[in-house]
This record gives C-alpha cells, sequence and structure tokens, in this order.
C-alpha cells in the first residue's frame, strides 16, 4: 500500500494527528502488511492448515485474541479494526464456551456467529483465488498484443467530441474541492465512539442483529486513556442511534449492563440470515 | 455472372448460393479490414453501419474467426466488439519494452475482482466483503484504467450507488463475456457470490476447549515477529 | 518420393518435408505476430533475429505475403521492410472523419459536471461555482456535442437564461437518469473527493425532470432569436 492512511506510523495511531479533518474515515493501519482484521483472521485460519469449511472458529478466535494480546503486551498500537474484531471474538468465544440457552429471544447462537465468521472468510479467500485467476488469464498488453500501427479509431460518431463519465466526474470533483478547500476547518481527532465501533463491525461483519453487552468487551480492547471519554460517546452516541431507530437499548435494572441490539430501522438490511438455521 | 441464363439468375438456387458466397467474401474483406485497422475492438453494431446491405456480422465475423484460428494473429471477440490480437502462445517473442500492463496493488485487483464477480455491488458490500475500508487511489485508479464504471443506482432505501465493469475490462483480460469469468458457475453454486450464508452452508461445532486441536499450533512471539508485528528486538514491558 | 509405407513414414523424405511445413507455418506465424504488432514496418534482420534458428526470412515472407494477397489486409514490402495495409480497393471503408472525434477540453468538462449536478443553472452560476469567466466557446462545443441545452428562462432580474443537459447527454456517459450520477458519499468514496472537506460541503442532487422548475418561464423563439442563436430565419434543431 502507498496511500497516506496506511503509510502512518503504528506509534502515531493514538496520537493526535491534526492534518486529519473530522469526517476523514477511520484509519486503515496496514498490520504488516495485512489489510484490515479479516485479512489477519485470513491468515492465521490457513495457518490451522485446514479447509475454511472445517475451520475450528474458535480456536481461529482464540489466536486472534492471543495475537492481540502479545502486541498490547510489548505495547503496539493497533487499529481501531483490530480491536473492535478483538472485542466482538471475545464476545464470540464467551458465547460458544456457554452452553446454549433456550431463551428464543437471545438473536443468533454461538454457532450461528460463528457460521457467520467462516462464511465470510471463506467468501474473501475466495475472491482473492479468483483474482489471481484474473491476473493469470492473458491480459492484452503483456501476453497479447494489439495492431501496432492502428490506421482509424472505430467509434460510432455520435458526437464529435468525447469524454467519458469518469473525466467528467474528476472534473467536478476538481473544481469544487478547488474552491472548498479554503474554507477548510480544522478538527482534532475524536476519540472513536461506539457507533464508529459499530460502523465498523457491520464493515467486518455485517449487520450484527443482537449485540448485547459488547460494549463491555469493547472496553478491554480500548487503549486506557480513551475509556473513560470512550464510554461518554458511546453513551451519546447511542442515545442518537435509539433516536434514528437503529438501535434498541435496554437495561434490567440500576447500574446493570446496558444491552442493545439492532433496532426496527436499520440503515441496511440484515446480512445475517438466520432463518437458514 | 457465370450463369447460362441471365434471365433466370435470379431464381436458380446455384446462382444464388454463388452470389451469396462473393458477397460473404467481400464482407469479410470489409470486416476485416476495419477491424485489422484498429487497436481497439471495433462494435458490431459499427461494423454493420460499413458492411454490404444486409450482410450477417454474426455469420461474417464468425467466419473470419475461423479463417485465424491457426494464425499468428487471432480474431477474438469480447462483448458484441471484435478485435485482432496476436496469438497468446507467441507471447515470448513480442518483447515490449514500455511494458504497457497497468501494475494494481494486490488491494485494486481484489476489489476489481468483487466488483467483477458480483456485479452490479456497492462499495458498501464491497467493504463487507473485504472487511475493510476501500483506501483512496482504489477505486479511482480502476475507474481511470477504464475497467470500473459506474453503472446505476440500487433500489434500496438510500439509493447507494452500484458499479460493474466496462467493456474493456473483457477486453484487457480476454473475456468473450462476463459468463466467462473464472470460476464464476462454481462460486456461484458454492454461495460464494451471496450477501447471505447458504443454507448448505456447514460449519462444524466448534470444540468446546481452550486447547489447541491436534492440527494447531500455540502463537508464539516467533510468529509475531514473522507477522511482521514485533521488530525483532521487542522488548516485552507488562 | 511419397513413402508407401506409412509406418516407416517418419524415417522416409517426406517426414523431413512434413517437419519443414511445420516450422515454416510456425515462423510465418511469428513474423504474422511480430509485423502485427509493431508500429513501424519490421525489417528482414530484426525478423531473422527472431524466427526460429535458419529459418529462410525471404520465404517465409513471401508465403505470409500470398496469403493476404486477396484479403482485406495485404502485406506489403517496401525496400527490406514489411508492414500490413489494408487492401487499396477498401481504403473507402476507413474513413478519415472516424479519427477526427475531438477530447473535451478541462474547461469544457468543467462546465458541463456543473450544469449536470446543478441544472437548471444560469451562466453567472456557473461562473460563481468555477471562479472563472465561461466563454461563449465553451458553451457552443457543448452545444455542439449536443450534450447541454437552453431550459428556459429563470423568474429573477434580467431572466436569464438557464441551461440543462440532453438525453444525448444521458446517453453518451452511459446514465439511464441524471439521479444516477454519484452524490457527495459516493464522489469521496471513489477517492475523487478527499475527506479533507468542510462539513456544510453539499452535492446536489439534479433535477429529474425534463419540465421548467417554478422559477423557469419557457423560452420562445424571440428568445433564441434575441440571444443570437437562430437567424431570424432558422430551423430549431430540437
Amino acid at each position: 500500500m502507498n496511500i497516506a492512511p496506511s503509510s502512518i506510523p503504528m506509534d502515531q495511531l493514538w496520537q493526535d494527528t491534526p492534518e486529519r479533518a473530522a469526517d476523514e474515515p477511520a484509519l486503515v493501519i496496514d498490520v504488516g502488511g495485512f489489510e484490515g482484521p479479516l485479512d489477519l483472521l485470513l491468515h492465521l485460519a490457513r495457518s490451522q492448515k485446514v479447509d475454511l469449511a472445517r475451520i475450528s472458529v474458535l480456536a481461529l478466535a482464540e489466536q486472534y485474541l492471543a495475537f492481540i494480546e502479545s502486541a498490547r503486551r510489548v505495547r503496539i498500537e493497533l487499529a481501531a479494526d483490530y480491536l473492535v474484531m478483538a472485542a466482538w471474538l471475545a464476545y464470540l468465544k464467551s458465547k460458544l464456551l456457554i452452553p446454549q440457552q433456550a431463551k428464543g429471544d437471545e438473536g443468533p447462537s454461538g454457532e450461528e456467529m460463528a457460521a457467520t465468521l467462516a462464511f465470510r472468510l471463506k467468501r474473501l479467500e475466495a475472491m482473492r483465488e479468483a483474482a489471481t485467476r484474473l491476473i493469470n488469464r492473458n491480459l492484452v498488453g503483456r501476453d497479447v498484443h494489439v495492431r501496432g500501427a492502428p490506421e482509424h479509431i472505430p467509434h460510432r460518431v455520435q458526437s464529435a467530441y468525447d469524454a467519458s463519465l469518469f473525466d467528467l466526474l474528476s472534473a467536478y470533483a476538481n473544481i469544487r474541492q478547488r474552491h472548498a478547500i479554503t474554507q477548510v476547518t480544522i478538527e482534532k481527532r475524536k476519540v472513536w465512539s461506539l457507533s464508529d465501533a459499530r460502523d465498523l463491525l457491520t464493515r467486518m461483519l455485517g449487520e450484527i442483529t443482537e449485540w448485547t453487552v459488547l460494549q463491555h468487551y469493547l472496553l478491554q480492547y480500548l487503549p486506557a486513556d480513551d475509556r473513560v471519554t470512550a464510554t461518554a460517546s458511546a453513551f451519546a452516541a447511542s442515545l442518537e442511534l435509539v433516536r434514528e431507530g437503529k438501535l434498541e437499548i435496554r437495561q434490567d435494572g440500576a447500574f446493570q449492563p446496558i444491552y442493545l441490539r439492532q433496532g426496527r430501522n436499520p440503515a441496511v438490511a440484515p446480512e445475517v440470515v438466520v432463518d437458514a438455521f | 455472372m457465370p450463369s447460362e441464363h441471365p434471365d433466370q439468375e435470379m431464381e436458380g438456387p446455384s446462382a444464388d448460393q454463388q452470389g451469396d458466397a462473393v458477397s460473404l467474401l467481400e464482407a469479410e474483406r470489409i470486416a476485416e479490414a476495419l477491424v485489422f485497422a484498429s487497436a481497439e475492438p471495433v462494435s458490431e453494431a459499427f461494423l454493420a453501419e460499413r458492411l454490404p446491405q444486409g450482410a450477417p456480422v454474426a455469420t461474417v465475423m464468425q467466419g473470419l474467426a475461423e479463417r485465424y484460428v491457426a494464425r499468428g494473429v487471432n480474431l477474438v471477440r469480447s462483448g458484441d466488439r471484435w478485435a485482432f490480437r496476436t496469438a497468446p502462445d507467441l507471447s515470448f517473442v513480442i518483447r515490449k519494452d514500455d511494458n504497457e500492463v497497468r501494475k494494481l496493488s494486490r488491494a485494486a485487483l481484489e476489489v476489481l475482482a468483487i466488483i467483477a464477480y458480483h456485479q452490479p455491488v456497492t462499495r458498501a458490500e464491497i467493504e463487507e466483503i473485504r472487511g475493510v475500508q476501500t483506501s483512496r487511489g482504489t477505486l479511482d485508479v480502476l475507474m481511470e484504467a477504464g475497467w470500473i464504471r459506474f453503472r446505476g443506482r440500487r433500489r434500496s432505501p438510500g439509493r447507494p450507488v452500484t458499479l460493474g465493469t466496462t467493456p474493456d475490462f473483457l477486453d484487457h483480460f480476454g473475456l468473450e463475456e462476463l459468463r466467462d469469468l473464472p470460476g464464476l458457475d462454481e462460486l456461484k453454486g458454492a454461495g460464494l457470490l451471496s450477501g447471505r450464508i447458504p443454507p448448505n452452508f456447514q460449519v462444524p461445532i466448534p470444540s468446546m476447549s481452550d486447547e489447541l486441536t491436534e492440527d494447531e499450533d500455540p502463537i508464539t512471539q516467533l510468529d509475531l515477529e514473522e507477522l511482521g508485528l514485533l521488530t525483532p528486538s521487542g522488548e516485552e514491558e507488562e
């Protein structure tokens, strides 16, 4: 990767990066060449040397958590994606280890969540293979060649002018950006909130139909300095999400854990099909 | 016309056939000239406008393609466009100094594959499959190369824009149709091109113990170094 | 000497001939590909270096030239260099004007993009967005390309003319409707807009109907004449 966000040294990850505006996407840190937690998981899964369809998700989760722990022991700061995945896997692990309850409204079982994860890994691996097969085809300019001395350009002349949609959109983005950039207000990067975490998770795993006390797991993986602000912004963010109907909150009593789950008005259609099981 | 009965010419089947053969040959020559003269593929619509009235473009092109099948230059189809290309087995003789092939990053290639196999696909769906945000410089590189394009909008909340591949993608990767994407049918059959877990997707009940199974190794410090997360001299502080 | 014993065929002289025929065909294929892919006519010395050891270049090229003699493309020699050329009797199909598709200037692209996103838009509004004056020539080019049109007149002081895009615009850029133009998030996602834009930055959703908005009046024949777009006797093109 040669793109700016991934080339930021890891030790700067939790420091202030004032050149980043508030609406910049979350940092994608290329941990030793990995592109996100799913990529890392896929690598770990391969080291189990078994077919992805027969993989032990529990063992995989433990490997991942052990990996994150070792990184933390030597104070390596990891990108938020990796920590949120760790929280989710810790939660998944706890569900897999606790015998299945009969309660109907507890959302997907640990086994179903594990299946979702295995499916996503399998799908990512399949796309990797497809990409390899594509690039190994006979490519124009590498394996096969075009006429070296063309005599005409066979356009069906409807307009005497040519431009592509990409040209058009680039021109528009450029001109708008050139005039907007003068009014940029630089905001300090805020601590990532529960809703950030939720976005990250959605990206990694699809819509979470049952989230319960993930926050509890999440806090374990936050850097110590950020825990207080994260809790505060998490609460504010979750109220906002409730108002938008994207989240439901339940608390059984004062000082009891706060349960969260996807609301009735999700931003995108749920991806996890629980009915299939 | 070599017919002995000029006044019956229009009715005699052999005269028709002969006439057809002549005009078919002529149509082939014209198509050959048009496609040969162009570096980029030529659409059937473009050819149809220039071939003799009523010439069956598909038949003409099939015939021409057969003529070139064993030659050093082949006539290939991508979508509804045709192009002459050097035969793949001869790539070794043609060394172009200026490598015309764009070097794609691993991420860009992966995104391209996802767009090709899952199209029409939204950016959010690509990110869900890869589990990471698409970094800037990935989609625009693919658009600039002319391999992907905005297709339209999904009829779903938020009406997100969908992405798909272009005719140039087919040409560059030597595909006649999107159907010819390698392994497409298997992937479909395995349910790996859907956003949903196929009902037959089985995952064994995970073992309930913390112990590693026989075919697992514990993660060691060395592994972390291998993964590039730790420098070999990393100190353990806690 | 044609062998009468098929099982001895490999030893007879015809085997040599067969082998020669194979290697001659292979040499022809290689020469064919090399001449095809080269931007310049190819010298026999260049070919000799790349053909199989000892292949008779002159014979190979003669044979290849004969193969193409009645085709739509001929292999021609000038001096000791070889090149493919369209058959002289077919030069009429390669029309010169096919090459005369001009690339749109950056200014024209900008103006077209602003009209597409912000329509109905007046010339003054375009200038406000671009920060520079738009030359008359730029609008003329876009009109000539058939991508923009006068929509009407804004009901505001000076009654400025409003501009919009045409159906040909959608057709050319592969859009089904104006709403398919990507919005703010999608431009950002594709890496076209950077994240460093102010919070109040907006990308308009283009108006989706050809009908005039409430603050537009239809354009009349008289208006067009006033604008100098039509000579008084001119025909309306739309």
